[in-house]
């Protein structure tokens, strides 16, 4: 028995030498790629957040909220705030659906939307973001009383968007999302 | 920089701390395993993929202690291992003396009469519940082919003849055919006891020869033809006598008039070659 | 509470861990044939799925802010650890208990929904409670998918299963059946009806 | 007019089992005649449950009608009797209506013989129980409703238990068959009289005589003849409601416990047959040499009832009563529980009820389980005969054994309800031969282990 | 007297014979075929027709080499693909319903070993394996037909294998759609006589219940399993309309709209995919029942029968097991 | 240690078909089913695993005399977490894209039980050269499988393979093959098609 009785003192040198070697190396990786890394991520959010709040050129980012969440606020050439874009996520068909989209305050208006990430069904619920009809009528629509989805071709007025045949769901998600997070937002932000 | 020392940090941190954790445990917790269990589990591959149907490594180890599965089992570990298992637990693996499935019915079709044309499931044993099926000798192979279906080896083809036939290369003497057998005609014997009697019926002379060419009509010429004492005749059939100080020999096979007295030496029926290939009979 | 709820179902059947995020197929698999073992096998999960949330949550919260770059290695020796560590602490305190349960815990330990777990937790940013509703959610849902998987399989060995079906294929196809099957909870409560 | 009593009975029988259809006709109205003698008898040494007979006599002996040929072989076995005068010419292997060869004892007729079958009547009154339990071993009684289970045996209530109700059954339910039918017509006074016997030598408080409703003249016959003592019920007219656990449960709603007797309910089921052969050998001092068979079927010209000597080859009566050539199947008892035969060189035995002869038998076809639940719901012992007879196929007995298998009686509801043909009550045999085959091995293999234990 | 025959008893024999049974069913899935066509026109019987001979056509192939020869003859493979089609929308391309058929009976039913073995309902895992593969296809719902469209057939069915159907067909709701995307009811005389939209077998009510009366009296089913799957979801959308009234349809409404009825009769009680014991058969058709509602009421889809039924197919080895009856005796 | 005595060339060929990681020792497939969807992703995981293989057998295998058995499974995960991170990062900051569709199936590599199998089995019992041709192997033939299961489910579910449309704008992709019951029927069906081919050949011989 004595002889397979592990040398505890061989056992922590190696698990201590192990962990200390790898510590070493995931520190070099992570210092030569976190920089790039990062850099990836700002783009991106960047394009979207521009791509969102058509026109900006710069942006800010919010002070937190009591929930650590924050929004962008977007400046154009002249530097005038041009809206806010606001990270919202909510529950879509089969999965979470996180977007990003831009609100006008002035106008009270949506500028822009954009999905971030979804696991809707490719060829139905990816439509969200794959349909350009879909996501070009949250180009300019009004926010009051609150968005609506509608069956297609039936939208009239200002904050009704025409939702998308066979993923009625998902487009009506996508409204749900954006209207909670003005629920969220919009007092704190005037 | 700081980077690298809370890395570092963290890390033999972590590291130290759950050795001696574990450590502690392993002084504190140990639970007394068979000495064997740590070779084992070196020997085995230790993915705990549960492909053993066990719920990992340890588990199967475990059984293989207890004897209840075989180093075979376990379907990831490479052949060497394998071998290296069984060596070690110093388990069989199927060596020993070779033994094989024999027929006590030599009852080919045409060769037994028949009463009555047996039209139910094609299954012995459901055949054997309906009047014993249709054949005149109550004690001979129904034909129909249960022990080929239990033979997990495939080592029985259901000829022609209506007889199982036992192909020896095959055969690992696992009994499953004597056991669903419902005449439990099989036996399961070393291949170096050459001499058999591939009959069931106790009946005599012309009784037996009625039903049957080739029963055994109980003359007692093997019996007086065979060295000594080791071939006797009780209750109509011959019984061969292998731990007796006489050895048995092929003589006794000399005059038996019906050959239901046979020298083996290799399969008991020989296997015609298009049977080798049968697919098998599935159950419909 | 809805949103507990919601993460709860999510978890377990809408996108079930098993069948429609592959985690932890090899003892979906290995011990599906049986279904006691399965059943138990669901269980073992669900513990150390739950020890698991609470490790990632701690981990989360208090170490990997400072080394974010260390947070799959810490996941997986802290999980690994932690649960060699019940899995004595069970066998030397309740034979029967390890008997039942623990004899399953070294082959969760290092499966992809165990570290599955820790990571969607991370990347979805869930806090303490969430994160015990999350993995309950998918300890029941791995425990459905393993017990009716053991159901039907237990049923094919009175069955004429074909020969080129027997074994791993069967098991794939009817993890496809089960699969589609479980596409009905789809946008269950996810309240957008 | 029905009466309210009749409205009653209509009531009374058990859950599940079926109605196939009766086929009853061509015989329930036909008295019994006697058979005619024949040549040579065989007599299987092994008629009933239990351990074979042991002859008593040599070939080339001379016998008298009724002369014992064969002793009990053990408690659990009764003696056997010649049934006609004549010679013993051989005790040989002979073909058993089980389709196996079994030591028989061959007797030929002497054709100038007195064929007189007389004895000493005995008061069952001045015998004490064991006095009356080896008249009625050495009387080769057994029960003559399918089972031939040695009658004394059932009458040897063991210690601690009482019989408090004697039970005849008078159901038959089995189609085709109409042998008690008959014996409650014609011999009304023998039953009642035998039932009385018996209730007196075990103490019981009450008879009753179930007989169901498609026989309301064997009902009147027996009512008319009953002392108050005996109760004649009518029960509902379904299979298997002669199997004496759904006949006790029309009569009294209760069931007897798992893998346990009527005993246990202090309950003693006999046949009609049997009780009029009781009646028999105590007040005419007869043993069983012959029983009444129902020979029918469309395989033969003239159905008859028959009073058939022990032992008569079924050629000779099947010749007797017109085989028709188209004739292929020969079944000894009902069409429910009967054995097909491979041969007719088999002799009657005791426990034979009917021959029934079938032309034409269907090809058979049999397609997979379709998990109807037919069976399900015909099993009379709630029994899920799908299951067990995959599980009995697949080798595992084991686990049929798990399911009750054991308690499947082979009536054989199953297999007639199932759309898909599937043998199931033969699959029922095979696992309980598999089950009994495996206990005898084991015990087999405890009794040498405890011998080389020392 | 010719040659004895030795067979297996009993001698006397039930006549209900498993062909017999599926040929009666057939039958009545026939009939249903014909409301179809009389309500969406011939492309009922093209749709229909391709679901049949994928299915039969699958069977014969795996099965022609058997002893016995194919085991087509048995009716049940014809009756899968019926069924099948007849849970199919009318303007489905004839591809896709041949593809359903082959999926229904090849991953539904000959991998487990043909007929019996099944755990599935055949007909469902192949309507299934196409509501995964072409859902947008699967859940386009063309109106039913008047006398001048009858003949048409719209102009997707005749899509080019593995090719798209014509987009511009003339699409309508079915009642459950209409209900749970639009808020709109619709009148249930129109759900009793099939006026409606929908699966091309599932919007005649009257013609179903009419069936499932003339089957249940045939015994070609156990009558528990569809009368607890309608009993539940009476009962529950009952109970529960009057406290959720936005969420949870009225019974009437659950009872005769979308594939409920045509399930119940068919499908709920295909005898190889569902419990043999009595009480399974109960716990079966709640299971059904419940699911149904609960996926009708809170789930993604409109429709959940399909999905309930498959679930608790895979549920049935369970509630067999815990629910073998007492054995006689026993206690 | 007797270990079969097979070339390196025979570890290498081993790995590729007769011992295929997935389909015939059926090991790591979570990750074979789960990124399947497009043959692009099954290349991209196949990489990633790839030199997570590699990469542990070689170390574990130059360090097999030092570490001591009892914390050796801790040891391995040490080492296969660290390429793992390696490999996760590296994605991360040069491909993002990649690594979004992965997402984190790159990390779940670490439960891959094909690798940490091969260090138990293998890369600690033999030389760093055996141990990489082993390596080599396993992951050549985990490659093979994924991209024959991601090929065949990008080809019937998106009309495409490596992106690239190969039916027109009219295919009516399959939808349910990049659904994951996709994923099960078509490792199912390929396992068939296997075992029918296996019986062919042993029914000629
Ligand atoms: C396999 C499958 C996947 C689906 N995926 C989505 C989806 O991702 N998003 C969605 O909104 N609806 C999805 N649906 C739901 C249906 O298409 C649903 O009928 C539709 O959302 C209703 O919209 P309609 O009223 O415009 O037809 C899916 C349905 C099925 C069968
Ligand atoms: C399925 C079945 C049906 C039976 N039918 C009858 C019957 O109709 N009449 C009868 O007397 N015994 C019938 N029996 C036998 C009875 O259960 C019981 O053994 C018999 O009545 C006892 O009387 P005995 O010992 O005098 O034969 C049947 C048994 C079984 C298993
Ligand atoms: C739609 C329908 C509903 C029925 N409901 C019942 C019922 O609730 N209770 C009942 O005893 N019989 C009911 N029956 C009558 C059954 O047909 C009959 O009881 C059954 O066939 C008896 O079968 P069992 O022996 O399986 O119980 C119903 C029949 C039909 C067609
Ligand atoms: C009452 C009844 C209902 C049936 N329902 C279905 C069904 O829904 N789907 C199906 O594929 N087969 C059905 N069948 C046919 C048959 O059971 C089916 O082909 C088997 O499931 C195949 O093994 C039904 C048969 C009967 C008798
Ligand atoms: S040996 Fe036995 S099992 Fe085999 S065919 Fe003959 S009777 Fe049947
Ligand atoms: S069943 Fe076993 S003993 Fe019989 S032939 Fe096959 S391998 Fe040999
Ligand atoms: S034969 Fe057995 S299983 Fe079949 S119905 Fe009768 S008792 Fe039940
Ligand atoms: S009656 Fe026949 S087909 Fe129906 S469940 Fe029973 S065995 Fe199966
Ligand atoms: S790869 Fe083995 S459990 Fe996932």
């Amino acid at each position: 028995m004595a002889s397979s009785e592990p040398s505890s003192f061989k056992m922590l040198l190696t698990l201590g030498l192990a962990g200390m070697v790898s510590g070493l190396v995931l520190v070099g990786i992570y210092t030569v790629t976190a920089p790039r890394i990062e850099r990836n991520r700002a783009e991106a959010l960047d394009r979207a957040v521009y791509q969102v709040l058509p026109g900006a050129v710069r942006k800010e980012t919010s002070e937190p909220n009591p929930e650590g969440d924050v929004v962008y606020a977007g400046y154009d050439a002249e530097d005038a705030l041009l809206g806010y874009a606001i990270p919202a996520e909510g529950a879509g068909f089969q999965d979470t659906i996180r977007l990003l989209y831009g609100v006008n305050l002035e106008r009270r208006r949506v500028v822009g939307m954009r999905v971030l990430e979804s696991r809707e069904t490719p060829g139905l619920g990816d439509k969200i973001f794959k349909d350009l009809d879909f996501v070009a009528e949250f180009d300019d629509l009004a926010i009051d009383p609150a968005i609506e989805a509608v069956p297609k071709g039936s939208a009239a007025e200002a904050w009704q968007v025409d939702a998308i045949t066979g993923a009625t769901i998902s487009s009506k998600a996508i409204v749900r999302i954006i209207n909670d997070g003005n629920e969220r937002w919009l007092e704190e932000l005037h | 920089m700081s980077a690298v020392v809370t890395a570092v940090g963290i890390m033999t941190g972590l590291g130290l701390f759950f050795a001696s954790v574990l450590a502690v445990a392993y002084r504190f917790l140990r639970v007394e395993e068979d000495p064997r269990y740590e070779t084992v589990m070196e020997l085995l591959p230790g993915t705990n993929c549960g492909a053993c149907g066990e719920p990992g490594c340890g588990a199967f180890a475990n059984q293989l202690l207890a004897d209840s599965v075989e180093p075979g089992d376990c379907t990831v570990s490479s052949a060497g291992d394998r071998a290296e298992i069984a060596e070690f637990l110093g388990v069989d693996v199927g060596g020993g003396d070779a033994r094989v499935a024999r027929l006590r019915c030599g009852g080919a079709e045409g060769l037994v009469g028949r009463l009555a044309a047996y039209k139910g499931r094609g299954s012995c044993r459901a055949a054997a519940v309906v009047d014993g099926g249709g054949r005149a000798c109550p004690w001979g192979c129904l034909g129909l082919g249960d022990c080929e279906d239990a033979c997990d080896f495939d080592a029985i083809v259901m000829g022609a003849d209506g007889l199982p036939h036992v192909i020896p290369e095959a055969c690992v003497a696992c009994s499953d055919c004597s056991d669903v057998c419902p005449l439990d005609l099989f036996v399961v014997e070393p291949v170096e006891q050459r001499l058999f009697v591939q009959c069931a019926s106790p009946l005599e002379g012309s009784d037996a020869r009625a039903l049957c060419a080739v029963a055994c009509d109980a003359c007692g010429r093997c019996a007086l033809d065979g060295p000594g004492e080791s071939v006797r005749m009780v209750g109509g059939l011959p019984v061969i006598d292998w731990q007796g100080p006489d050895e048995p020999t092929v003589e006794a096979t000399f005059r038996c008039p019906t050959g239901a007295i046979v020298w083996l030496e290799g399969a008991q029926f020989v296997v015609p070659e298009e049977d080798w290939e049968f697919e098998g009979r599935r159950r419909a | 509470m809805g949103d507990l709820l919601w993460i709860f179902v999510a978890a377990a059947v809408v996108n079930n861990f098993t069948l429609s995020w592959f985690l932890g197929l090899c003892p979906f698999l290995g011990v599906s044939g049986r279904l006691d073992t399965a059943f138990r096998m669901g269980l073992a999960n669900i513990f150390v799925l739950l020890v698991t949330a609470v490790c990632a949550w701690f981990l989360n919260a208090f170490i990997l802010p400072h080394a974010p770059y260390l947070r799959l290695i810490a996941f997986i020796v802290v999980i690994a650890s932690v649960v060699q560590f019940v899995e004595m602490a069970i066998r030397k305190l309740s034979p029967a208990l390890f008997e039942a349960l623990g004899i399953f815990l070294p082959l969760i330990t290092t499966n992809c929904a165990i570290l599955g777990l820790a990571l969607f937790q991370t990347n979805r940013e869930y806090g303490f409670v969430e994160s015990i509703s999350f993995a309950l959610g998918a300890g029941v849902g791995l425990t459905l998918a393993l017990v009716l998987m053991a159901g039907v399989r237990v049923e094919n060995e009175l069955r004429d299963v074909p020969d080129v079906l027997e074994g791993a294929a069967m098991s794939f196809l009817v993890a496809g059946i089960l699969s589609m099957a479980f596409m009905g909870f789809a946008g269950l409560f996810s309240g957008v009806a | 007019m029905i009466s309210l009593a009749g409205l009653r009975a209509r009531a009374r029988t058990f859950r599940q089992g079926i109605h196939p259809p009766e086929h009853k006709a061509p015989t329930a109205g036909l008295p019994i005649e006697r058979a005619p003698f024949v040549d040579e008898y065989v007599l299987p040494l092994g008629q009933h449950i239990g351990a074979p007979s042991v002859a008593v006599v040599q070939p080339g002996d001379d016998v008298r009608r009724g002369d014992k040929l064969a002793d009990p072989g053990g408690f659990v076995s009764v003696a056997l009797h010649a049934p006609v005068a004549g010679r013993v010419t051989a005790i040989e292997l002979r073909l058993h209506p089980s389709g196996r060869m079994v030591p028989s004892i061959v007797l030929r007729r002497d054709p100038w013989s007195s064929q007189q079958l007389a004895g000493e009547p005995t008061d069952p009154g001045t015998l004490d129980r064991d006095e009356a339990l080896r008249l009625i071993q050495h009387g080769g009684l057994v029960g003559l409703g399918g089972a031939a289970f040695p009658s004394h045996v059932k009458l040897a209530v063991p210690e601690g238990k009482v019989v408090d109700e004697v039970v005849i059954n008078g159901c038959e339910c089995e189609p085709y068959l109409t042998c008690d039918h008959r014996v409650m017509v014609e011999e009304p006074a023998a039953v009642v009289r035998g039932t009385e016997i018996l209730r007196l030598l075990l103490g019981g408080k009450r008879s009753w005589i179930g007989v169901e409703l498609n026989k309301p003249d064997a009902i009147e016959t027996l009512k008319t003849v009953a002392p108050s003592t005996v109760e004649v019920v009518g029960v509902e007219v379904k299979y298997p409601q002669g199997a004496e656990k759904m006949l006790l449960v029309a009569l009294f709603g209760k069931e007897v416990p798992a893998g346990g007797l009527p005993l246990d309910l202090g309950i003693l089921t006999n046949n009609v047959g049997t009780t009029a052969a009781i009646a028999d050998l105590f007040d005419r001092g007869l043993p069983l040499v012959e029983r009444v068979v129902t020979v029918t079927g469309a395989g033969v010209e003239y159905p008859r009832n028959l009073r058939v000597p022990i032992g008569t080859p079924v050629r000779t009566i099947l010749e007797h009563c017109g085989l028709r050539p188209e004739a292929d199947r020969v079944i000894l008892g009902g069409p429910m529980m009967g054995a097909p035969q491979k041969s007719l060189d088999v002799p009657v035995l005791k426990g034979t009820s009917g021959l029934l002869c079938l032309p034409g038998a269907p090809e058979p076809t049999e397609f997979p389980c379709i998990r109807c639940a037919r069976c399900v719901r015909a099993c009379p012992m709630f029994l899920n005969p799908a299951r067990l007879a995959r599980l009995v196929r697949a080798e595992r007995p084991d686990e049929a054994a798990e399911h009750h298998l054991m308690s499947c009686f082979e009536c054989g509801s199953c297999s007639y309800v199932c759309p898909s043909g599937i043998p199931l009550v033969q699959w029922m045999r095979v696992g309980k031969q598999t089950l009994r085959a495996e206990a005898a091995r084991a015990k087999a293999k405890a009794a040498a282990e405890a011998a080389d234990a020392p | 007297m010719s040659d004895l025959v030795l067979s297996h008893g009993p001698f006397v024999k039930d006549a209900a014979t498993t062909p017999n049974i599926m040929r009666d069913v057939l039958i009545a899935a026939l009939l249903v075929l014909g409301a179809a066509t009389f309500h969406f026109g011939l492309t009922a019987l093209a749709v229909t027709g391709a679901a049949t001979v994928g299915a039969v056509g699958t069977e014969w192939w795996f099965t022609r080499k058997r002893p016995g020869g194919a085991t087509t003859s048995d009716w049940s493979a014809a009756l899968t693909g019926v069924l099948l089609g007849l849970t199919l929308p009318p303007a489905l391309p004839l591809w896709m319903a041949f593809l359903g058929g082959v999926a229904a009976i090849g991953l539904g039913k000959l991998i487990f070993g043909g007929l019996g073995q099944n755990p599935f309902n055949p007909a469902l895992v192949g309507r299934a394996f196409l509501q995964a593969a072409f859902p947008t296809a699967i859940t386009t719902w063309t109106p039913p037909v008047d006398g001048s469209t009858w003949s048409t057939i719209p102009s997707s069915v005749f899509a080019a294998p593995l090719m798209h159907g014509e987009v511009d067909i003339m699409t309508s709701a079915t009642p459950l759609g209409l209900a749970k995307f639009q808020g709109e009811g619709t009148e249930l005389s129109n759900l009793f006589f099939g006026t409606t939209g929908g699966s091309l077998g599932e919007t005649n009510a009257l013609l179903l219940i009419l069936l499932g009366l003339w089957l249940a009296s045939r015994r070609a089913f156990d009558w528990r399993l569809p009368i607890s799957t309608l009993v539940t979801v009476a009962v529950l959308s009952g109970a529960l309309h009057l406290v959720l009234p936005d969420a949870v349809q009225p019974p009437s409404f659950m009872l005769l709209s979308g594939g409920l009825l045509l399930a119940a009769v068919f499908m709920v009680t295909d005898p190889v995919s569902t419990p043999t014991t009595a009480k399974g058969a109960w716990i079966f058709g709640i299971g059904v029942g419940a699911l149904v509602v609960l996926i009708r009421a809170w789930g993604g889809l409109p429709e959940g029968v399909m999905y309930a039924i498959l679930l608790m197919n895979a549920a049935t080895p369970h509630i067999e097991r815990y629910t073998q009856p007492r054995p006689f005796g026993g206690d | 240690m007797a270990a079969p005595p097979t070339t390196v060339n025979e570890d290498f060929i081993r790995g590729l078909w007769k011992e295929n990681p997935v389909f015939v020792q059926l090991l790591g497939l979570c990750p074979a089913l789960a990124v399947t969807n497009s043959a692009i992703n099954a290349v991209a995981m196949s990489a990633a695993t790839a030199f997570v293989l590699c990469g542990s057998s070689v170390l574990v295998s130059s360090m097999r005399s030092i570490i001591p058995k009892q914390v050796r499974i801790t040891t391995f995960i040490i080492v296969i977490a660290t390429f793992v991170t390696v490999a996760d990062f590296t994605l991360m900051a040069l491909l993002p894209d990649v690594h979004k569709e992965l997402g984190a199936f790159i990390a779940l590599i670490v439960a891959n039980c094909l690798i940490l199998g091969r260090q138990e089995a293998f890369a600690s019992r033999n030389t760093v050269g055996r141990a990489l041709a082993d390596a080599a192997g396993m992951s050549t033939g985990f490659g093979i499988a994924l991209l024959m299961l991601g090929g065949i489910r990008e080809i019937l579910g998106s009309g495409s393979l490596f992106g690239v449309s190969l039916f027109g704008d009219s295919f009516e992709p399959w939808i349910i093959m990049i659904l994951p019951p996709g994923g099960f029927l078509t490792i199912g069906l390929l396992l068939v098609v296997f075992a029918r081919m296996e019986r062919r050949k042993g029914g000629a011989s």
